[in-house]
């Protein structure tokens, strides 16, 4: 990829943290932690466990309400958040540990993505009728698009719960994708995944971003992957902040170097 | 595959069990609803045994009546209403169809009225149910003589004032009313309303609820601070015995606490032992082990029919009380035998012999029940017989005795109301009360 | 504003003027308490130890109560029909083990709580078809007579209840701390990973707790049994175990024990003073508004494990 | 209109001489029919006619516009999806010739047709294929647009050569409202003798050839076959083999046409049965090895039935045996067995018909290569019209069918009219047809060689019976003789082997030799089926061939094939004396086989040379090490020991005095 | 092996998506729909048609709604008899207010105030869950009787405190009451039961369904893709208690013609709650299989020794039966925890698959 074209890409800023400050009882999660998020550019927090990462997200997302510090999302700060305004403000995510609907199939669980984007009355439901048929159908080709996409059309139908894990994850991917949102945060997207389920996975982390401009924060540990996919890093360490910029220019940081890479290069 | 097995052994049955109704009765059908389980079981069963004694003893001694024999099939109903409805329904057209139906449930007589009238089969509620059904007027086959709620709850304030002294002693008294918080306890209230208001009485209501019988602890707590004069109880199943024992434990005094005719069995005296010595309560048909009629069944027990219920059962009133309406069942049998011939009637027939019911003292003599049942006649607009009265009966320790006599209810009270509740129940439901003329 | 009155004003006035009068019906209350806390501590611990949520342990009170009456019925005497009666309840934990639950690892909660109503069905008509469904006295010499204090009657069968319930807890508390088994009950109840490592399989533990819970239902179907005669309503006093499980916590035995106290004194209270006001019989919900509103601002109740939700 | 009565008129080829005429043809005739689908976002996504022709026509338009020429070669690449086959289409439609290359071929293997035919266009699929023809770019000096179908990640690729289908076909659009009627002329300028379609036919050895074949070839070979089977509009076929094999193209290409029934393309590889069974399709096409694996996994997921099932389906299917092909050719039965063979239809042939998406298959062909009787009999003995053909690309595939109720399991059937047939001295079938291709591309020695006086040398080996069936033994090529003179069919002992579902492939060995040797291929998944059954325990493929009960079954099978072989006069002395297991299977990465999944003896009998020699001595053992290709291309090597077996051989005196008891 | 899906393929996302994709479902249903409205009420006599037909099918009705709360949305509900109740009590308030007015409309118009009342007693879900959610709705269950039972105004200060389900008519057909015909009764009742059936399953189906469903299944993963958790929660608890109101009100007018506390008392709740899981958490059919099987079993089993010709007393026949529904509840969570609904699609499946096993 070419220099202008990764400028041509990436905008301004879309997410914008100020000083987050976030504790549970005595620990410190996240202490005074600043850094911003531009339209278009593929994020990564990374950092050694415990280093506050999952809870950067969670900041993000509103699930966790920091004690001090505003986040800023397309120019608006946050209010007192709640998880689904972050979704229907545009921000969706995967998780860590999967959490797909588990009794759902793969069609389903997608579906259900796309939530916030249906408006039919209960009624028109009920009777499926109106928009309640139209809205189905609108939005199930959507959902075909984004399976065609992750190429799971042979999972289709099955429940969620009896594919193997690395399918699990691209359901999931899916259901992120199918909100179409302006911001996807992914939590270890690619943890517990062989080689050649990681190379997939990143296949389709750089198609997302490349086919429909989705921003994407992701939480990452196996560092190669990381530094391969961003665009910008931020390296956390017992909640605070070492290190942000290009991969390239993380790599070189000394406190990244001693903190992290000497560890897990050892 | 197992389930396979069993859905086919499901529709198997289903099917025999269609066939069944068509062939085994050939003699006259009388279903009887009875509670043997769940928990009203303890006053379900001695019921139950009496009534089905009396039957099988008049199949055993005369071989029926008038030849006919007594076809009777048990259908428990754990007083459930809808389980009562669909044993209604299940049997009601047994044998030829069903003679008559006394469902030992308030609630189930309730649901029964309508579509018993409809099917042209009367019911007898001897002594609960719907008492307004007295109008013979507007519940043309329901019956619920000898006596009913309302008769019962003047009876038992004539009692108390007897007990007093005379009606005028009632002013200013107080009652503690405690009953099942049911259809069947609030049945009273009317009447004890009209009562209180006649007479100058005032009366505490405390309601049981029907899931927690067995918890009157704060009632009991409250009746010992308001040491009412009496203490009047419309209880049922586990009620009765908790309400007993609970007032023995706050040292009520057992002489001032009347139950109704339900609340008169051996379950409610059981559970506190000795501490419920002393506690009254109504009846309308005599209690002991004394009576002729009893020997035919202790003879039928000697042979190793009916019941097979220890004879001790027979001091138990509840025993008695289903005896009591096997005995009306079976008259009423014969008057209308007597009208249309010594064969098995139908349940149009049966309204009719229930209708013309008039037991003398002296056919009551022939019976083997004097003193046991008092004379009896029914009219066509009064299903509640002509006669309503109570006996008050005290538990000794080992036994209930009787220590009243009939003692008559304020017809003048009851039946303005009675008037008043069935004139509102025919306007409901669009019926026009038929002439008795 | 005479109805607002009857809530706010006269029955405090009540309780001062009457004070020896409220001392009675709180302690009459808390008496209660106790003997709802016993069948709450049935379903604590073996909700405690397998997660079960045993609807069945009315119904076993009965069932126990029913083994023991019948015995004493024919002729056997106090103490050994108490001996084999326990002795029964340890059998059917263990055909609760062997049949039930062992094919019913792993299943959601729902379903082995369904279990569980199903396991109250089989034993109410075994039971019954045993001992039949007629009313039967229980006589085992508890004490019948009251003492005053002041103005206020006390049953000496309600401190005799009390006394019992108190040993008995003491005893498990004993039994919890002091014994391997006890230990590796508590364990398990933390972690069932952490239980193996003690050594003792899940299935004892399972087979242990349920004879346990078995035994605390027969002291409980003996103090209800003597109070009512033991009859099929005995089981329909479960229902009156929840609210008290759901304010204690479902896995906390001291909070099944102050649950059944708050219970048991406040709704009687609340009968006394303010049921009139509504018509009576209030105290048939008011546990369970009280257990719901206290639910509202604690949702693991007074002593359950806090629920923490993580992402 | 009905749909079902479906059998309106053909249209005349004589009038109707190229394919882009007949699409104009079936726009105006059966504009509302479908014409193509493609399982796609979850749904059968159709075309009608008139909508495939617009299409079509909008495209040859943009390739217009890009400056294509006449007589100029586009390569098509990709899976079989429906802008695919369009491709032909519209390449013919502006006078180009399309050349449909092997999907899966490697970038290197692509190069040669791509190279030799000078293709100066290339339609590929996806990425995939795009990745190939950016490698091979600068090897080809003819190639200057690349046209790709599927866009995902080729989004940031710089290459200027690149175009993406639906630019060209806007492209086109616009050309069209400039230029209407452009496209018509170009199609009006099409001929019945013009060059149709190149596909190169993937030789056993040397470089493949590109055969070239024109629009009369073509036609009026699939027209023969549409009339022979009277295929009609309602017809469905589900085209899933590669689309550069001829087969694929007569008859989800030129018979669609004709007949104007109805191609759908499946959604992937991996959902093909999923989507056969969906689909349904009336007229159906697979090689033997296809209907062979579909058989073993019938045998192999009925054996996991319920003991009752099982023997409800043995039953059934002994029912079917007796009875089942005379049923379906119409021959009287007595009434008990064919109330039997209804009461089988529901509960075992109609339900499995149905679960392998064959219930409604009216025509169903297998070619390629001989199929074992057992299967054969299988498929027809449960209803299903299936049938053997004869053909090749050289000769626009249609030669010989099996006629309706006249199949014998081992001929191909009749000869399809205007097609003749002669066997020369060597016993070699020659044929002479409207379908013989014109000549090989570029290649004048090899068309020289292979056509003589308008006759095709086929180089097979073959006769016709007394009923004027073809029956085809082997290669003639291969045919040869043991030291002692006796004939030896290789691939007819080979085929023989392979009719044992344990057995996937074997090599037969012994020209010039002093008896018959064979090399064998185990089914991992029937024999794997097997050893899970039995409780034997293995970790590779190369453990389970080497297990003493795998030899010990394969013996008897090999027994079993030398007592066939001894009944039969003229093979009797070509009985298998020696064999073994191979460790690998035989693999077309490995360049074993041909993509086609032909054995390719030469290479083979080179490869395993040490292991050959070990079968001509007296050794118990052999050993040898092979180098084998990855799935992602790495290569490896592999070493074995392998265990040399003789096996038991009849005398052919005695099986003859037997056979003639 | 009936199944014959060859060729069924769907062109477009609305036949795809239909309610009954597979063409012999689709007949199937039709059949046995249209089996029930016409054949039926013809071929059947009084009593199965008012005693096991009527009662099982309105016992469906509150199934259903309890298996959208419980199967669906995974709020677990012992409080079901109280909805009935509440849907019971109002429509025969409806029902006598506005006598004029079409029954159809009291009946739903119970079901709307059930709803309502089921918003209010579903509210604690929010912070609630699990078994302390079930006990909680034992709140309602407790509460909304004694109201029931203690408010005159509920059941127009009748004396008795038991009113009469009031005779409507449809057509001119009496449809409610006792004086209605079993046949008229049923044909009501099986024209309610198939339509809610219908609708309760396009909503599972859809958006509602799924967020129901999301929340059931990983209410934190819900939250974070946009489902408002209260909501949703408060929508199933509304719409489940709507059925449960409808069936409540049916039950009182169509079955036992009476408007009575102790038919919704708290043993209904459980016995509704046999009935999902016996027919199948999160499933339409199951809510049928089980309402059927919980009710017709224990009728089943008193007949059964009838049928042997045993001479057992009633009450020893009633202790069996207890055992027998007991052992069989537990019999049958221990061979399918999913209940009868798995137990049909498994047999489905095997024929979809047949002849293979899988």
């Amino acid at each position: 990829m070419t220099v202008t074209d990764q400028q041509s890409r990436i905008g301004e800023q879309i997410l914008h943290a100020e000083n987050i400050t976030l504790g549970f009882g005595g620990v410190k999660a996240l202490n005074d932690i600043s850094f911003d998020i531009r339209k278009g550019e593929i994020r990564s927090i990374i950092g050694p466990n415990g280093a506050g990462k999952s809870s950067m997200l969670n900041v993000i997302n509103g699930f966790y309400q920091p004690q001090e510090g505003t986040i800023h999302f397309k120019g608006v700060p946050y209010r007192p958040m709640r998880p689904y305004l972050a979704a229907s403000n545009g921000i969706a995510r995967t998780f860590q540990n999967i959490a797909l609907f588990r009794g759902m199939s793969t069609l389903d669980n997608i579906m259900t993505g796309r939530v916030l984007k249906m408006k039919a009355s209960l009624i028109e439901q009920a009777f499926y009728v109106l928009r309640g048929k139209k809205e189905e159908l609108e939005h199930r080709e959507h959902v075909e698009k984004v399976i065609d996409f992750l190429e799971i059309q042979a999972i289709r139908r099955t429940p969620v719960g009896r594919l193997p894990y690395g399918l699990q994850k691209r359901v999931e991917l899916g259901r992120a994708l199918a909100a179409e949102p302006d911001l996807l945060l992914l939590d270890e997207p690619m943890a517990g995944m062989n080689l050649e389920e990681k190379e997939d996975m990143s296949r389709f982390i750089v198609d997302v971003n490349e086919q429909f401009g989705t921003t994407i924060a992701l939480i990452e540990h196996d560092m190669s992957v990381v530094m391969d996919l961003s665009d910008r890093v931020v390296v956390l360490d017992y909640g605070r902040k070492l290190a942000d910029g290009t991969p390239d220019e993380v790599r070189g940081d000394q406190a990244v170097i001693d903190a992290y890479l000497g560890v897990t290069h050892e | 595959m197992e389930f396979r097995k069993m859905a086919l052994a499901a529709v198997a049955s289903a099917v025999g069990l269609a066939g069944i109704a068509a062939t085994a009765y050939a003699d006259q059908p009388i279903p009887a609803l009875v509670y043997r389980t769940g928990a009203y079981a303890p006053s379900g069963i001695p019921l139950a045994n009496g009534y089905l004694d009396y039957f099988a003893m008049i199949n055993e001694r005369d071989g029926g009546v008038n030849g006919v024999p007594l076809a009777v099939e048990e259908c428990d109903t754990g007083y459930a209403t809808d389980r009562g409805v669909e044993c209604y329904d299940r049997t009601k057209g047994t044998g030829g169809g069903a003679t008559v139906y006394s469902p030992w449930s308030t609630g189930i007589t309730y649901a029964l009225i309508e579509k018993a009238t409809n099917d042209k089969i009367p019911i007898l509620s001897m002594g609960y149910g719907r008492t307004s059904a007295a109008n013979g007027k507007v519940f043309p086959y329901v019956f619920n003589f000898p006596a009913t709620y309302w008769s019962q709850a003047t009876s038992v304030v004539q009692y108390i004032a007897n007990e007093a002294g005379g009606l005028d002693k009632l002013k200013g008294m107080r009652f503690a009313y405690i009953y099942l918080d049911h259809p069947y306890g609030k049945e009273p209230i009317p009447t004890l309303d009209v009562l209180a208001e006649k007479f100058g009485f005032t009366y505490d209501k405390y309601p049981v609820p029907p899931a927690s019988m067995t918890e009157q602890k704060s009632i009991w707590l409250q009746i010992r601070k308001t040491k009412p004069d009496y203490a009047i109880m419309w209880g049922w199943g586990a009620m009765n015995g908790t309400a007993v024992r609970e007032a023995s434990n706050i040292r009520f005094p057992m002489e001032k606490f009347i139950g109704n005719w339900w609340s008169g069995g051996n379950d409610a005296v059981v559970p506190a032992g000795k501490g419920s010595i002393g506690y009254k309560s109504a009846t309308f048909h005599g209690v002991g082990t004394g009576f002729d009629a009893y020997k035919d069944v202790e003879a039928m027990y000697a042979a190793g029919k009916g019941s097979s219920a220890d004879k001790a059962e027979h001091n138990n009133p509840l025993w008695a009380r289903g005896f009591a309406n096997a005995a009306y069942i079976v008259e009423a049998i014969r008057t209308a035998q007597a009208k249309f011939g010594n064969r098995q009637i139908s349940g149009e027939e049966m309204r009719w012999g229930l209708e013309n019911l008039d037991l003398s003292e002296e056919r009551i003599a022939e019976m083997g029940m004097t003193g046991y049942i008092p004379p009896l006649k029914i009219t066509c607009e009064n299903h509640e017989g002509d006669n309503p009265a109570i006996l008050v009966q005290q538990w000794k320790g080992d036994k209930w005795e009787i220590i009243s006599d009939w003692v008559p209810a304020m017809t003048e009270v009851v039946a303005p109301l009675i008037e008043q509740d069935s004139a509102q129940y025919a306007s409901e439901n669009n019926i026009t009360p038929r002439s008795c003329n | 504003m005479e109805f607002l009155q009857s809530i706010f004003v006269t029955p405090f006035v009540e309780i001062v003027d009457s004070p020896y009068f409220f001392f009675e019906v709180f302690f009459g209350g808390l008496m209660a308490g106790v003997m709802y806390s016993l069948v709450a501590l049935g379903f604590v611990l073996i909700f405690k130890a397998s997660g079960v949520f045993n609807f069945s342990q009315g119904v076993m009170v009965l069932f126990a109560a029913l083994n023991f009456v019948g015995l004493l019925e024919h002729g056997v005497p106090i103490w050994l029909a108490f001996l084999i009666t326990m002795a029964i309840m340890t059998a059917l934990a263990f055909a609760v083990e062997r049949l039930v639950l062992r094919h019913l690892v792993n299943q959601e909660p729902i379903i082995l709580f369904m279990a569980t109503i199903g396991l109250a069905f089989f034993l109410e008509g075994f039971g019954e078809t045993l001992w039949g469904s007629e009313i039967k006295p229980l006589e085992v010499g508890i004490p019948n007579d009251v003492w005053f204090m002041g103005d206020a009657m006390i049953q000496q069968a309600d401190v005799f209840a009390a006394v019992v319930a108190g040993a008995m807890v003491t005893v498990l508390a004993l039994f919890f701390h002091y014994t391997r088994v006890g230990r590796a009950l508590r364990a398990v109840a933390d972690d069932h990973q952490a239980a193996l490592s003690i050594g003792i399989p899940l299935n004892h533990i399972w087979i242990i707790v349920w004879a346990v819970a078995g035994v605390v239902a027969l002291v409980a179907g003996i103090l209800w049994g003597s109070k009512l005669g033991v009859q099929f309503s005995l089981s329909v006093i479960a229902l009156k175990a929840l609210p008290v499980l759901i304010l204690g916590g479902f896995t906390s035995i001291p909070g099944a024990i102050i649950g059944g106290l708050i219970i048991g004194a406040g709704e009687k209270v609340a009968e006394v003073y303010w049921g009139s006001v509504f018509g009576g019989a209030i105290e048939e919900w008011f546990a369970y508004i009280v257990a719901l509103v206290f639910l509202f601002f604690r949702p693991q109740g007074l002593f359950g494990d806090k629920i923490i939700e993580r992402v | 209109m009905s749909a079902a009565s479906g059998a309106s008129a053909l249209p005349d080829i004589k009038t109707y001489d190229t394919f882009p005429k007949l699409l104009r043809y079936n726009a105006e005739h059966r504009a509302d029919k479908p014409a193509a689908r493609e399982k796609d976002l979850g749904i059968w996504q159709s075309w009608t006619w008139s909508e495939v022709k617009d299409e079509v026509f909008s495209v040859a338009a943009g390739l217009l516009d890009m400056g294509i020429q006449r007589g100029d070669r586009i390569a098509i690449i990709g899976d079989n999806r429906p802008r695919l086959y369009w491709m032909i289409a519209i390449a013919q439609s502006v006078g180009a010739v399309p050349v449909p290359i092997y999907q899966d071929s490697v970038a290197d293997e692509m190069k040669f047709p791509l190279e030799h035919a000078e293709v100066r266009f290339a339609l590929a699929e996806d990425q995939e294929q795009v990745d190939k023809l950016i490698y091979l770019k600068q090897h080809l000096s003819t190639l200057e647009y690349v046209i790709f179908d599927d866009k995902r990640g080729i989004r940031d690729y710089t290459e200027d050569f690149l175009y993406d289908y639906e630019d060209v076909r806007q492209r086109g659009r616009e050309y069209l409202a400039k230029n209407p009627g452009a496209v018509d002329a170009e199609v009006d300028k099409g001929k019945g003798d013009d060059v149709c379609i190149i596909p190169y036919t993937s030789g056993t050895t040397g470089n493949p050839k590109g055969v070239l074949l024109t629009y009369d070839n073509m036609l009026q070979a699939a027209y023969a076959g549409v009339v022979f089977e009277g295929l009609r509009e309602s017809d469905q076929v589900l085209a899933y083999l590669p689309l550069a094999w001829i087969g694929d193209t007569a008859f989800s290409f030129a018979q669609s046409y004709i007949a104007g029934f109805c191609v759908a393309c499946p959604e992937s590889s991996d959902t093909v049965l999923t989507d056969l069974r969906e689909l349904g399709p009336s007229y159906f096409f697979a090689p033997p090895r296809i209907f062979e694996n579909i058989l073993t996994q019938v045998s192999i997921r009925i054996e996991d039935a319920g003991k009752m099932k099982r023997g409800m389906f043995h039953y059934f299917m002994k029912i079917a045996r007796k009875v089942g092909v005379q049923i379906l050719e119409g021959k009287p039965v007595s009434f008990t067995d064919r109330l039997l063979y209804g009461l089988g239809e529901i509960l075992v042939y109609g339900p499995l018909k149905n679960v392998l998406g064959l219930s409604r298959v009216r025509i169903g062909y297998t070619a390629g290569e001989a199929i074992g009787p057992d299967i054969f009999d299988f498929y027809r003995s449960i209803g299903i019209n299936l049938k053997q053909l004869y053909g090749s690309t050289e000769t626009s595939v249609f030669v010989t069918i099996q006629p309706d109720g006249q199949i014998k399991a081992d001929t191909v059937g009749v000869p399809l009219e205007g097609v003749e047939i002669m066997i020369d001295d060597s016993g070699e079938l020659l044929i002479k047809s409207p379908g013989i291709f014109k000549e090989y591309f570029k290649n004048p020695e090899a068309t020289e060689e292979a056509k003589t006086g308008g006759w095709f040398h086929t180089g097979d080996a073959g006769f016709l019976d007394e009923d004027g069936h073809l029956k085809i033994i082997d290669r003639a090529k291969d045919v040869g003789k043991l030291k002692d003179g006796s004939l030896f069919a290789p691939k007819y002992i080979e085929n023989k082997l392979k009719f044992f579902p344990e057995i996937r492939e074997a090599v037969a060995i012994g020209n010039g030799r002093d008896y018959c040797a064979a090399l064998i291929n185990i089914d991992p998944e029937a024999v794997g089926n097997w050893a899970e059954r039995n409780n034997i325990a293995y970790a590779s493929y190369q453990e389970l061939a080497a297990l003493p009960k795998i030899y010990q079954m394969v013996s008897e099978h090999v027994a079993q094939v030398n007592k066939d072989l001894a009944a039969e006069e003229r093979v009797a002395g070509s009985q298998i004396k020696r064999f073994l297991i191979l460790h690998k299977l035989l693999d077309a990465d490995d360049g074993e086989l041909t993509r086609t999944s032909k054995v390719r003896r030469s290479f083979i009998a080179d490869k395993y040379g040490p292991l050959i020699d070990g079968l001509y001595s007296d050794a118990s053992t052999a050993s040898i090490e092979t180098e084998i290709t990855f799935e992602d291309g790495r290569k490896g090597t592999l070493k074995a020991d392998l265990q040399i077996v003789d096996a038991e051989t009849v005398s052919p005196s005695a099986s003859f005095s037997q056979a003639a008891e | 092996m009936i199944y014959r899906e060859a060729g069924v393929f769907k062109t477009s996302y609305d036949a795809d998506m239909a309610l009954l994709p597979i063409p012999m479902d689709k007949y199937f249903v039709i059949a046995v729909t249209l089996f029930a409205v016409i054949v039926v009420p013809f071929i059947s006599n009084e009593y199965w048609l008012g005693s096991i037909l009527v009662p099982v099918l309105i016992l469906s009705i509150a199934a259903i709604g309890l298996n959208i709360l419980t199967g669906y949305a995974g709020q677990v509900s012992l409080g079901t008899g109280a909805f009935m109740a509440a849907g019971a009590y109002m429509g025969y308030k409806f029902v006598t207010a506005f006598p004029d007015v079409n029954i159809i409309f009291g009946i739903l118009a119970g079901g709307v105030s059930s709803a309502m009342i089921g918003i209010v007693f579903g509210a604690p879900s929010l912070r609630i869950k699990g078994f302390y959610l079930a006990v909680t709705t034992l709140a309602a269950q407790f509460f909304l009787i004694w109201l029931f039972q203690k408010q005159p105004w509920f059941v127009n200060y009748s004396i008795s405190g038991v009113p009469t389900a009031p005779p409507r008519e449809i057509f001119g057909i009496l449809v409610t009451g006792a004086e209605a015909s079993a046949t008229a009764r049923y044909v009501f009742v099986v024209c309610f039961t198939i339509a809610l059936a219908w609708i309760a399953r396009n909503l599972v189906r859809g958006r509602v369904g799924r967020t129901w469903m999301a929340i059931r299944d990983m209410d934190i993963a819900a939250e974070l893709i946009g489902i408002r958790p209260l909501q949703t929660k408060l929508s199933a608890f509304a719409i489940s208690s709507f059925y449960c109101g409808v069936a409540g009100a049916l039950w009182a007018f169509c079955y036992i013609n009476t408007v009575e506390p102790s038919a919704f008392d708290i043993n209904r709740s459980f016995q509704i709650l046999f009935m999902v899981i016996v027919g199948g958490l999160g499933s339409i059919l199951g809510s049928f299989l089980g309402a059927a099987f919980i009710f017709t079993l224990p009728i089943f089993l008193n007949n059964f020794f009838g049928v042997l010709g045993l001479d057992v007393s009633t009450a020893t026949i009633r202790h069996i039966e207890f055992m027998v529904f007991g052992g069989l509840i537990v019999f049958f969570l221990i061979v399918e925890p999913h209940g009868l609904a798995r137990l049909w699609a498994l047999a489905k499946e095997k024929l979809r698959m047949w002849p293979f096993p899988y």
